[in-house]
């Protein structure tokens, strides 16, 4: 019984390291990378990742005798909308004719 | 199974709040219905309001406790001998809905009246509420209801322009209100509790701080908003000349004087907490003083008779505001009776004024010569306006304004008596030029000289009160009595 | 650690209203200002008040933006400075 | 336990800084709609980890609703920089 | 905490509430100021639950697994309600800006008081 | 001017901070606020009101009157901005005609129509269902955990938003049929007025419900009523507002 109660909490400890690393690095992307495509491709991915991990590491917290499907809901929800609100700033941006790679004139620097 | 008559307080607000709710379902079929309906709303209103003064009398102050539950845990409203405002409220709004019955025809467009109407009873219960409760937050919530439907209704009839002056009232109101929410959440921090008597109560007993007095002080500034107080009328004079005129009547008369009974709700709350506020008073005073001067003297320059109004409101707030800061007794009740006289006189100003310009399409004193001739009962009754806020002897604005005038000769402060005498000079220079314009020039526009008195539903709310201007001033005694009784509980406050 | 989230959060607070002034792009500057909702929202859970949270994540971040990004559509987009 | 729950609380609100950078550097307003979502999500796992770290899952109920209108206003705010004006549907 | 003599959360508070001031009276742009008026709005919210809350208190909801401590329910009624009123002044003030710009064509303060 | 608006920012932050330094630290659970009419709340709440989330006790029982004139902000908020002439024609008629887009977009004229990308118009019809659920919930269970009334009225409305973003105000529409309307947006003050009247001649007080045992199930109903009204009210409100405000 203790070294499965170990396992739950050894799994959701690396669970939520791991999803902190995949959101540290959906940052950087966004931070680093030189245009809007690229930048929405590296955070919408790490985000869902990042935040899905973490949000199943609670799960294995919470344990199996959890009474409902909040953090369960919340996960498929991230998953969900995240890639979705990517998709549709992509789109607004090929839309609007948004350059490819760094764009002339632009502030960024 | 009796009825108490205190526990029927509440519908005083209720009535006309539940009423707004069922004008746009009344106006489906016809959106004159909704017109019929709101007024026999008001009319139910302003019985119940006059039957309770009528207990009040007779047996003392009633307070109601919502839901039951008594004081400090639950919302008490309070009708007492300043809540009794209420009556003339109520009153008021009797008589301006039916003027806006044919006034709106050709101003707003049909579809939009439900809106007007629901907006007018909207307006009538939070003034009600406001005036009654004796709650902290149920005082920001009815100032709000208050506040919203005013915005509204600025903007009801005009377009662009009027939707501008709408906006400035909106954000200096909304900044005031916020004042209001923040003192209620400092008040609220340091004592627990939102009840008006049992916060004084606890504020009391706690040791004086600044955070107590900061909490008052900004009550204070949000409530000069609201009623227009000189440095802070900017956003007056362009709301009330837009609105349309039984909007500008309410809003001129009635809605500024939310900011007056916010402020006898301060100098209660600092006199039974024991927070001297010597400096409020002489601020006031001094504000009140050039407010009246200032007001006045703006409104000379007014071609636009609405305009001229609506800057001779701010000049009049002067006077009530200058009565308040006296602290005589004798000035701070005749500042009470000013708040209802000068609603009288403004309610019927206003609506002569609109009925004026309903009936010749002019608004200014120059287009406007002569009308005196063609719509000579409209005018008369706006001469009697003008003379009642003039403050001569027969009429309304005398009893107050020499009551306040007798409370600054009296409590040694005949500076401010001569501001007062030297306002009321311009006052008269410029109601002069008005009866000038009306009676003593020859017509130049074929739209006065074309002009016939406008239908019965207009003309009998002007006459009717332009009567009540000269019947109140005659007997002019009963309101001082009436309220003298509470003006004892106010002074501690100011006097120090 | 509840004290450095604490200060942090109310730093990041003050830095999305700050995102908000600079903004010149009203609809950047609407968008920033749901997000100052939300994290006032944090803020609320954190201080056990969900209640709050709920109503302000749904109306201040949710009704409110939506309704400032209505009126841009109406009005103009870029705030002239 | 707890303790890490804060500390990644603490990590997730120290990226939100760079992302609110890059939300006001911009360039185009779709990076920053993007910056800004990316905090948001990051603030709806915050909200998730304050409610387990209080132990009431009844808290998490603020994440869901997070979520949820976060994702609309973004779907709205890019809809308007999509087509100029905000009136849409396949419908219409 | 206590910084300047003053608690850290409150002395946000007062620096969010300047903050909207500022925005409130130094942006020319209609909506740039409403967005600044609810900045303040929810600043003074901010102040309102922090002033109710106790340090390590459940929220005042009493089922199982909460207590002993909780925070103040009355902060919390009033915030509710006051958001409400926030949002409900926000249309209002918002319908108006649609009003003034379809008339005027513009939203800015600067230009709008040179016009009629 | 400029130096006056900046100057009233700095005396408005100096007045505040005297304000603030002078209140009790925030958090210490002897301050007077947890000591009076909160820890009364607290302490007899769940038994006087039979609610165990007692923010919606104290919104709806102790403090109804409050939330009454709540409803009727939001309601007259809805009457306020149906008041206002509608803003489109206005454009139009003065001669402001450029087709918003080009005023929109910096990066140059925009497409003609777009339609919504189907991957957002399918995510929203998915997530539509749970999102109602979710309201339904937040109002069904309001009295034990976060949520109420007005929560689920907002959650109500943003669905709302959502749908009519990705099917066209005309489809969302038909979910508040138009004669209903003016009947439903009204259900908020008309619902308090009801049963505050009920609890009036139960109890005596306006917005009284009755305490005895015997009367539970009474007084459950009764607060039902209120909450739905609330809740339905407020949500029909919030559509409204987002069709008037779209013109």
């Amino acid at each position: 019984m203790s070294a499965l109660i170990v396992l739950q909490q050894a799994l959701s400890v690396l669970l939520v390291l791991a999803g902190v690393v995949f959101l540290a690095g959906g940052t950087l992307g966004l931070v680093r990378l030189p245009d809007l495509y690229t930048r929405a491709h590296a955070a919408s991915k790490c985000d869902s990742v990042g935040a899905g991990s973490i949000l199943v590491g609670l799960l294995f917290y919470q344990g199996v005798a959890f009474d409902d499907l909040r953090l369960v809901l919340l996960a498929f929800l991230v998953l969900v909308s995240g890639p979705t609100t990517a998709h549709a700033l992509a789109r607004a941006g090929f839309r609007t004719g948004l350059p490819v790679g760094r764009a002339r004139g632009s502030d960024d620097r | 199974m009796t009825i108490a008559w205190s526990q029927t307080v509440p519908y005083l607000v209720v009535l006309p709040l539940a009423g707004a709710a069922l004008v746009p379902i009344v106006a489906r079929r016809d959106a004159r219905a909704a017109g019929g309906f709101t007024f026999v709303v008001t009319l139910v209103t302003a019985a119940l309001a006059i039957a309770l003064t009528v207990r009040l009398v007779v047996e003392g102050p009633l307070t109601a406790h919502v839901g039951g539950w008594v004081a400090p845990y639950g919302i008490e409203l309070r009708f007492d001998r300043l809540g009794a405002w209420t009556a003339p409220l109520a009153v008021f709004f009797v008589l301006v809905v039916p003027f806006a019955w044919r006034y709106l025809e050709g101003t707003v467009p049909r579809d939009r009246w439900a809106a007007f109407y629901a907006l007018m009873l909207l307006n009538l219960g939070g003034l009600i509420g406001f005036s009654l409760t004796a709650d902290l937050f149920n005082l920001f919530l009815a100032m709000e209801v208050v506040s919203l439907s005013s915005y509204a209704l600025v903007a009801v009839a005009g377009r662009g322009t009027a939707a501008w002056a709408a906006l400035k009232y909106l954000l200096l109101g909304s900044v005031s209100s916020l004042l209001v929410l923040f003192a209620v959440a400092l008040l609220f921090a340091l004592t627990g509790s939102l009840n008006l008597p049992d916060v004084a109560a606890r504020l009391a007993a706690a040791e004086p701080s600044p955070a107590a007095t900061l909490a008052l002080a900004s009550l204070a500034v949000a409530f000069a908003v609201k009623a227009a107080l000189f440095p802070l009328h900017v956003w007056l004079p362009d709301a009330h000349a837009i609105a349309p005129s039984p909007v500008s009547a309410v809003l001129s008369g009635l809605v500024v004087k939310i900011g007056i009974v916010g402020l006898v709700r301060v100098m209660e709350l600092a006199a039974s907490s024991g927070i001297a506020l010597d400096l409020f008073g002489e601020l006031l005073m001094v504000l009140g003083a050039v407010a009246i001067v200032m007001g006045a003297f703006l409104a000379i320059f007014q071609d636009d008779i609405k305009l001229m109004l609506a800057y001779s409101t701010i000049s009049n707030i002067g006077y009530i505001v200058l009565g308040l800061g006296l602290g005589a007794p004798f000035a701070v009740a005749g500042a009470l009776v000013h708040v209802v006289n000068h609603a009288l006189i403004k309610v019927t100003l206003f609506l002569a004024a609109g009925s004026i310009i309903h009936q010749t399409g002019l608004r200014t004193l120059t287009d406007l010569r002569g009308v005196g001739r063609t719509l000579p009962q409209t005018c008369a009754a706006m001469t009697l306006g003008a003379i009642a806020i003039v403050g001569l002897p027969p009429t309304a604005g005398f009893i107050s304004k020499w009551y306040i005038g007798l409370g600054a000769f009296s409590a040694g402060r005949v500076a401010y008596g001569f501001a007062l005498v030297f306002g009321a000079l311009f006052v008269f220079i410029y109601y002069v030029r008005m009866l000038n314009a009306f009676y003593f020039r020859t017509p130049t526009r074929e739209e006065v000289a074309a002009a016939v008195e406008p239908p019965w539903s207009m003309r009998g709310p002007v006459l009717f009160l332009a009567a009540a201007c000269v019947i109140v001033g005659l007997l002019g005694g009963f309101l001082l009595a009436f309220i003298m009784p509470a003006v004892g509980d106010l002074l501690p406050a100011i006097r120090s | 650690m509840s004290q450095l989230f604490d200060a942090l959060l109310l730093l990041l607070l003050i830095a999305t209203a700050i995102t908000v002034v600079r903004a010149t792009d009203l609809v950047a500057a609407v968008v920033k200002f749901g997000l100052y909702s939300l994290m006032m929202c944090v803020l609320w859970q954190h201080r056990g008040a969900p209640d709050v949270a709920i109503a302000e994540a749904a109306v201040g971040a949710g009704v409110t933006s939506v309704l400032f990004l209505l009126t841009v559509a109406r009005t103009t987009r870029v705030e002239k400075p | 336990m707890i303790t890490l729950f804060w500390a990644a609380a603490v990590a997730l609100l120290l990226m939100a800084f760079a992302c609110l950078w890059r939300a006001d550097v911009g360039p185009s307003i779709q990076d920053r709609i993007l910056a800004v979502n990316v905090v948001g999500v990051k603030a709806l796992v915050v909200l998730a980890l304050l409610g387990i770290i209080r132990g009431h899952a009844f808290l998490i109920d603020v994440a869901l609703v997070y979520g949820l209108l976060n994702f609309i206003i973004t779907i709205a705010a890019t809809r308007l920089i999509e087509t100029g004006r905000f009136r849409s549907g396949a419908s219409s | 905490m206590v910084l300047f003599g003053v608690d850290v959360d409150y002395l946000a508070f007062v620096v969010l509430f300047c903050v909207g001031l500022y925005m409130l009276v130094r942006k020319s742009n209609l909506l740039k100021k409403l967005l600044g008026l609810n900045v303040m709005e929810t600043a003074v919210f901010a102040f309102l639950v922090t002033s109710g809350m106790i340090e390590g208190a459940d929220p005042p909801i009493r089922t199982a697994g909460t207590g002993p401590l909780f925070a103040n329910p009355i902060p919390h009624a009033m915030v509710l309600t006051g958001i409400v009123v926030a949002v409900s002044v926000t249309a209002v003030a918002l319908a108006l800006i649609v009003q003034i710009h379809a008339h005027y064509g513009t939203i800015e303060v600067d230009e709008l008081k040179g016009l009629p | 001017m400029r130096w006056l608006g900046l100057a009233l920012v700095v005396v408005a932050a100096a007045t505040l901070m005297l304000g603030v330094a002078d209140l009790p630290p925030h958090g210490a659970h002897d301050a007077p606020v947890h000591t009076h009419v909160g820890a009364r709340y607290l302490e007899r709440g769940v038994a006087e009101t039979g609610m165990r989330n007692l923010v919606t006790a104290v919104l709806l029982v102790y403090r109804g009157f409050d939330t009454f004139l709540e409803v009727v902000v939001i309601f007259s908020a809805l009457v306020a901005v149906v008041a206002l002439p509608r803003g489109r024609a206005a454009r139009s008629r003065d001669g402001d005609d450029q087709p918003p887009a080009a005023l929109l977009t910096r990066e140059g004229p925009a497409q003609e129509r777009i339609s919504v990308s189907p991957v957002v118009a399918f995510v929203v019809q998915l997530l539509g269902p749970f999102i109602a659920v979710f309201a339904l919930a937040s109002l069904y269970r309001g009295h034990v955990s976060p949520g109420g009334g007005f929560q689920s009225a907002a959650i109500f409305g943003a669905l709302f938003i959502a749908l009519a973003l990705v099917q066209g105000r005309e489809r969302a529409a038909r979910l508040v049929p138009r004669g209903a309307r003016v009947w439903l947006q009204a259900l908020g003050p008309l619902s308090f007025a009801l049963i505050g009247g009920v609890g009036w001649v139960l109890t005596g007080a306006f917005l009284g419900y009755p305490a005895e045992a015997a009367a539970y199930a009474l007084r459950e109903a009764m607060v039902v009523a209120v909450e739905i009204g609330i809740a339905v009210g407020g949500a029909v409100i919030l559509a409204q507002l987002f069709m008037a405000m779209e013109g």
